[in-house]
């Protein structure tokens, strides 16, 4: 019982910080059109600055300037090279931002090398919060989900309150009649990938000190993004949050529950083979939850795409 | 953007069969056949067999990409299901001496690919675009991790070997040779590529262009848009499934990278970088990239930093890839203004490559600055050897570099004025 | 006229979320016919349009070809039985080639269906086919351009070309001249008249000169209802119609 | 017509790669290995460690033989099995005889079964693999081969050491096992369950599983079963960012018993654990870096230091590959007969620099040789790692570990 409270806890981080990331994403994917395959490595840059600012300044001036600097970069990279590709369609759209995530991994690694960097929490945070039996709570994993809880608000209120916030909105719904309105879709779309790709690099900032700020951390999180916003529904900002919370309970409970695919297999009435070894089905016998948890959410993808391809959320067709 | 029209069309040879359709494909067969004359060494007929699979590969995922405008980004396990399905049989007929003969084995592949892909385009191709993108993303991604964890079939992380010399000699060739297994390459390239040609001859191959291009009004000429996507997508897994074959038969092991998502995403950069719009693009990619991570890597360590800035730049200056620059010149060609260009071309891409060069030369200067070792201060250039730690190369490199960009810039106008020159017949504007 | 007509529409209802559409439209359109369907803007003439073809599901009634019910076919089958329309905003294969367009919208009716054994360029049938259409359509000397690099007025024509090169006997045609200039509307009204000789039309139009012209008989949709069906010079002495939609227009037009 | 041209420039640059290869008389040793992607840092500073140790050990007593040198020639294989055999296509072509490889079973498996296919098909131009970090056991038992062998101590090797090590301590009662889900990851978990049952029965295996490799985000749910199991030790084989993230979680949640590992030091691994490891994560390897264990590892290290001050010695194997190598290469008196060299390496006897004897098993070609047991600490290091001031110093040691352990080798050799 205690087991599943931690969980929750651990997988409510987990999903808030996946939402920060998706939250951007979203609003880019339904605004543009685009699959900003780039969108982790806004992610990855947000922790290398941080930590390159940490270095000189202390961790808190790199959770204030390194999203800034990712934000500025994210907009700059819309206007000078999104926006001239735009004009030939969304593949090669797609493909740049493929090329980017491949570019910037290349010049992370360039500039910082490819060994992991020694980056932490900092020295204030590193204490344990609370114990649940036994289970330590460290205090960072609650600065973590108060940052992550604060962006949502934060954005909500932009988006329900302000009229950027409801040009954007309305951009989400129908792209084609805010253009026609008249106003500055341009100007609307750099906006847009900026913020989006600040939001990654906040994720990236308070993620990098306890996920590892390595070369390879954009990768292991990049798709991931994606299936969480086709989970929920594109252009529904609930729908990506509500996918993040269940991508991250699903890969917190999975990976705590030694679930055995032999107990389930016996229990509905199959006969374990005496010598596993010969049998041509011996990985299903020894097949257990926590391997497969991390490609459950893609499994979940696939299946919600056959049957539901607008995504729990969505109004219209991804 | 006459550029953009002209790369997107689709180029559709009318009537039978002419010299002007056969031509290429005669030339191709001959310098396949002779090349392996000029180039002896066992790495060359290596890479070229790398290149051989590779350009199946790039050919059947144009015939989603390019032909059918579908956005896979998990064609990998079909090709590396082709591929293991092909060693489990070179094993198996090993093991009980089936008569069969080796050279068959790639259709064996294909026929896995197919099966396969029956399999997953009965629900994936249903729509085209983002659904099919992200279905083909997520089924790509759990067969890869199957291939983990099914270690029977799949093997684990040492994969599935098997010895390509099982059988009886065919026709006296064992296959014990690189050479011998080239020109068996060969073979199933001109007939895969042949075949895949044909096929974008057929309705069914011309419907695929029509539903890339406008799936709706496809369905209002009496196509079900999703039966030509399903077949579109049967006939790739089949071609896929060949080029798992040839690579079975190549490097006689098959392991998890054959089907995991990097090697996805680099056939879909190949076949970009090469140009989407035409049925020699991926030809063409498969070709410069299999160089590039071949030859290039053996060259710098940074060779990846460079293939990530020539995608970005292709994809920002040349969208239609190598094909659609090459084919930007048909035009001109044809008009016989092609020579009005040379002059420009040399003087603006001269300083262009040489800027480049710099540039690249200033990155492994830095490079080498930062990671060579103590007292280890020369550098190895272009052929030229240096001390990376003086100031002298550095300014020298920094000088040129700017000089070739100043001089590029200056004489681009020029380059553009002819190039207008050369695509306008006098008295007809563009 | 024969006995079964060719297109008999009956009740057909369509809502979106709350609103209603299309409110029990009731039409019956016999072999050969030139039909008009007429009626201001947002009276739910493209609605009814993409109804019949099967782009939308209707939400109730039934709409039947030549006496075969159409409910819950696909576009493609309902095409396969004879059917086939254009649209209003242009929808061709714009990278395609002219002559391909044509020729793609030959390949069904021609049998050719989803083999994969035959050589389309082979066909001396089919190419000659599409060339016939290309000139029905004046547009053989833009054969090998890319179709999204004609002019409006030229797509316009090649979109009606694709429409009628199928062979179907029912033609349906969504405002073929929207948009368009005096000398060119000419020009795609002379073109229909040609291309639909002892076919059934159904159209959709603004251009009353071209409705008068063409048209055997014409429908008045207003609010989603037909008020008025029948000969022009009846339709246009009906009182109703006069009071909802055409007095200003007719007024002005003399 | 793409084709044609195409295939000119693939000529040309083709003709570049064999244009490389000209020095005489050079002993070639090919390098494949990863210098790029996500496992690049391993790499390269496994082959500056080859480098050196062919200058220092080699090149600058005077090379072998009448004076030949050993050259290192660098190929990329971006740890990919595929690239390994393209690049190995082209090493030999380039001349080399000796190829050495470590990074990943998946491309030293290849790699031995494509030398053993290639010196069957071209006995005129053999190769030797020396392999000197693939642990995988399966390569000196069942697939073993007459053309390789292994520097570095097999998985079962280290395994049946480390628990020897724990089984002598009595406050251990209960151990989890985690790993990485493939072939290694698995062997790991095989040998930790079978040496612990046979030599400390009461012990508790209180957790073993596996996750998926390199796709695991956050470690915190894994760490917090093993807190919750409470665990006095865990194993695991975990290696790069899979490792620091495992470790870290563990440790951050709440473990403070030792972590017993395969892979965690260097490669910024190290450095990145910092203070949060130290005392906590424990390393199994056949080498003693601190306190060094001869004077000639200070100074062969000292000199490693001076040229290569960002780099490690975290694979001091490497030294042993290449001295007895060269050793090899003296008694066989060629560097040319690859079968000779093999002999010789055959039951070759050496006494390593860095503390202990080394025996080649004639039956397997795997290596025998003590094994050290090492902490992470700041404490008493002379030679720290990732220059954070941390590093490894030895706790144990187990002599000739694995000596009479049994092999299924049944091994072909060329008549």
């Amino acid at each position: 019982m205690d087991l599943i409270l931690v969980n929750l806890i651990d997988g409510l981080v987990t999903g808030l910080l996946l939402f920060m990331l998706s939250a951007g994403l979203t609003l880019i994917f339904s605004m543009m059109g685009v699959l900003n395959f780039a969108h982790a490595s806004f992610y990855m840059l947000g922790a290398y600055f941080a930590y390159q600012i940490s270095l000189f300044m202390g961790f808190w001036m790199g959770l204030l300037i390194a999203p800034v600097i990712v934000g500025l970069a994210g907009a700059g990279i819309e206007r000078y090279g999104l926006r001239r590709v735009h004009q030939y369609g969304h593949v090669p759209e797609l493909i740049f931002t493929f090329g980017l995530a491949l570019l910037i991994e290349e010049i992370v690694q360039f500039i910082w090398g490819k060994n992991q960097m020694p980056y932490s929490p900092p020295e204030i945070l590193q204490f344990t919060l609370f114990s649940i039996a036994g289970n330590a709570i460290p205090a960072y994993k609650i600065f973590m989900l108060c940052m992550s809880m604060g962006i949502f608000i934060a954005l909500l209120y932009v988006l329900t309150r302000t009229r950027v916030g409801m040009v954007i909105q309305a951009a989400l719904s129908y792209p084609k009649t805010v253009e026609a309105l008249g106003h500055n879709v341009p100007l609307v779309f750099m906006g847009v990938f900026g913020v989006g790709t600040a939001l990654a690099g906040v994720a990236g900032v308070i993620a990098g000190p306890v996920l590892g700020t390595f070369p390879g951390m954009a990768f292991l999180l990049g798709s991931i993004v994606f299936v969480t916003i086709v989970i929920g529904g594109l252009g529904s900002l609930w729908g990506a949050l509500v996918a993040s919370l269940l991508i991250g309970w699903i890969t917190t409970f999975a990976a705590s529950y030694n679930v055995a695919m032999a107990d389930i297999l016996v229990a509905v009435g199959f006969e374990k083979p005496a010598d596993l070894s010969e049998s041509a089905l011996r990985d299903l016998w020894s097949l257990t939850l926590p391997q497969i948890g991390p490609i459950l959410p893609y499994l979940l993808m696939v299946l919600i795409l056959v049957f539901r391809p607008y995504g729990l959320f969505g109004k219209r067709d991804v | 953007m006459n550029r953009q029209a002209v790369q997107n069309q689709t180029t559709a040879p009318q009537g039978g069969v002419t010299l002007a359709t056969a031509l290429p494909w005669i030339i191709s067969t001959i310098v396949l056949l002779f090349i392996p004359l000029v180039f002896t060494s066992n790495s060359a007929i290596t890479i070229m067999n790398q290149m051989a699979i590779t350009i199946i590969f790039a050919l059947a995922y144009n015939m989603l990409l390019g032909q059918g405008g579908m956005l896979s980004f998990g064609h990998a396990i079909y090709m590396g299901f082709g591929g293991f399905v092909s060693v489990h049989v070179i094993n198996y007929v090993e093991d009980y001496s089936l008569p069969l003969p080796l050279p068959v084995l790639p259709l064996l592949g294909g026929l896995a690919g197919l099966a396969l892909a029956i399999l997953i385009g009965s629900f994936s191709t249903r729509k085209a675009g983002t659904v099919f993108a992200m279905i083909s993303l997520g089924v790509g991604e759990l067969i890869a991790a199957c291939s983990v964890i099914i270690v029977v079939f799949f093997g684990g992380e040492e994969g599935v070997s098997g010895d390509r010399t099982y059988g009886l000699p065919v026709f006296g060739i064992e296959f014990l040779q690189q050479i011998e297994v080239y020109y068996l390459i060969v073979f199933w390239l001109l007939l895969s590529a042949l075949l895949m040609y044909l096929f974008s001859r057929t309705p069914v191959g011309r419907m695929a262009n029509a539903v890339r291009d406008n799936p709706e009004r496809a369905e209002f000429l009496g196509y079900s848009a999703r039966w030509v996507r399903f077949f579109s997508f049967c006939a790739s897994g089949f071609f896929c499934g060949i080029a798992g074959g040839l690579f079975a038969i190549n490097y006689e092991i098959l392991t998890e990278e054959n089907l995991n998502l990097v090697q996805s995403g680099s056939i879909l950069l190949i076949t970009f970088l090469g140009g989407v719009g035409f049925f020699f693009g991926p030809i063409i990619g498969a070709i410069v990239f299999t160089l590039l991570s071949t030859v290039l890597s053996l060259q710098t360590d940074l060779w990846q930093l460079y293939v990530g800035a020539l995608f970005l730049a292709a994809v920002m200056y040349f969208p239609g890839g190598l094909a659609g620059v090459i084919m930007m010149h048909w035009p001109a060609f044809k008009m016989g203004n092609i020579r009005l260009l040379i002059g420009p071309y040399i003087k603006t891409f001269t300083p262009c490559l040489v800027g480049i060069l710099g540039t690249a030369a200033l990155i492994e200067m830095t490079f080498h600055f930062r990671h060579a070792a103590i007292g280890d201060e020369e550098m190895t250039l272009f052929w030229t050897t240096f001390n990376s730690h003086s100031v002298l190369p550095w300014l020298l490199v920094v000088a040129v570099t700017a000089a070739a960009f100043w001089l590029t810039r200056r004489n681009l106008p020029e380059m553009v004025a002819a190039w207008h020159t050369a695509n306008s017949l006098p008295g007809v504007s563009k | 006229m024969t006995a079964v007509p060719a297109l008999n529409i009956q009740g057909l209802r369509k809502s979106f979320g709350k609103t209603e559409i299309i409110r029990g439209v009731d039409l019956t359109i016999g072999r050969q016919e030139r039909h008009a369907v007429i009626g201001p803007n947002g009276a739910g003439k493209s609605t009814l349009f993409n109804l019949i073809t099967g782009r939308f599901p209707p939400t109730g009634g039934k709409v039947s070809l030549h006496g075969k019910d159409l409910s819950g076919l696909a576009p493609f089958q309902i095409n396969r039985l004879g059917l086939s329309r254009s649209f209003q905003i242009t929808n061709i294969f714009p990278k395609m080639s002219v002559f391909e367009n044509v020729r793609c919208s030959l390949l069904w009716a021609r049998g050719y269906r989803y083999s994969f054994w035959n050589m389309v360029s082979k066909s001396r049938d089919l190419s000659e086919a599409a060339d016939a259409i290309l000139d029905q359509i004046n547009l053989s000397d833009r054969r090998e351009l890319p179709a999204g690099v004609l002019s409006y007025a030229e797509q316009r024509a090649l979109e009606i070309g694709i429409t009628i090169a199928g062979g179907a006997d029912v033609i349906m045609l969504d405002e073929p001249t929207a948009g368009m200039s005096h000398s060119e509307t000419d020009y795609i009204v002379d073109l229909i008249r040609r291309v639909t000789e002892n076919k059934t039309l159904i159209m959709v139009e603004h251009d009353m000169g071209v409705v008068f012209g063409l048209a055997d008989r014409i429908s008045v949709l207003v609010y989603g209802e037909i008020i008025a069906t029948g000969r022009p010079e009846e339709v246009r002495a009906n009182p109703k119609v006069q009071e909802a939609y055409l007095g200003a227009a007719l007024e002005a037009e003399h | 017509m793409g084709n044609t041209t195409s295939f000119g420039v693939t000529a040309v640059l083709a003709l570049s790669v064999s244009a490389t290869a000209a020095f005489a008389d050079n002993v070639k040793i090919a390098f494949i290995d990863p210098l790029s992607g996500p496992f690049a840092s391993t790499g390269t500073n496994g082959l500056h460690q080859f480098e050196f140790a062919a200058e220092a050990l080699v090149n600058d007593k005077g090379g072998v033989l009448d004076g030949d040198m050993f050259e290192i020639l660098a190929f990329d294989n971006k740890t990919s099995p595929k690239e390994s055999l393209i690049q190995l296509q082209v090493a030999i072509d380039q001349g080399a005889r000796y190829i050495v490889q470590g990074n990943g079973s998946g491309p030293a498996h290849a790699l031995t079964d494509a030398i053993k296919k290639h010196n069957k098909r071209n006995p005129d131009s053999q190769v030797l693999f020396l392999n000197y970090a693939a642990v995988d056991p399966a390569l000196t038992n069942e697939k073993c081969s007459f053309w390789h062998f292994r520097f570095d101590a097999n998985a079962d090797i280290k395994m049946d050491a480390l628990t020897d090590v724990i089984a002598a301590n009595e406050d251990v009662q209960k151990v989890y096992v985690i790993g990485q889900d493939y072939s290694f990851g698995k062997s790991v978990a095989e040998a930790a369950v079978a040496n612990l049952a046979e030599k400390r029965p009461d012990i508790e295996i209180v957790g073993n599983e596996l996750h998926p490799i390199g796709k695991v985000k956050d470690f915190t749910p894994y760490a917090r079963k093993i807190v919750a199991a409470e665990t006095d030790a865990v194993i695991t084989g975990n290696w790069g960012s899979d490792m620091l993230g495992l470790g870290k979680a563990i440790i951050e949640n709440g473990f403070t018993g030792p972590i017993y590992t395969y892979y965690a030091a260097g490669s910024g691994i190290t450095g990145a654990f910092g203070e949060t490891g130290k005392g906590t994560i424990r390393l199994i390897a056949e080498g003693q870096i601190n306190p060094p264990a001869t004077d000639e590892a200070t100074a062969y290290y000292e000199a490693f230091r001076a040229k290569y001050p960002e780099g490690n010695i975290d694979q001091p194997r490497i030294s042993n590959v290449i001295a007895m190598l060269a050793a090899a290469i003296e008694e066989a008196g060629t560097a040319t007969d690859v079968v000779a060299v093999a002999n010789a390496l055959e039951g070759a006897e050496f006494d390593s620099m860095w503390g202990s004897k080394i025996i080649m098993r004639p039956n397997d070609h795997q290596a025998i040789q003590n094994m050290h047991i090492a902490v992470h600490t700041d404490d008493g290091i002379t030679f720290d790692y990732d220059n954070s001031g941390f590093g490894v110093v030895t706790e144990s040691e187990i002599e000739m570990a694995g000596m009479d352990s049994t092999s299924t080798c049944d091994m072909k050799r060329p008549k």
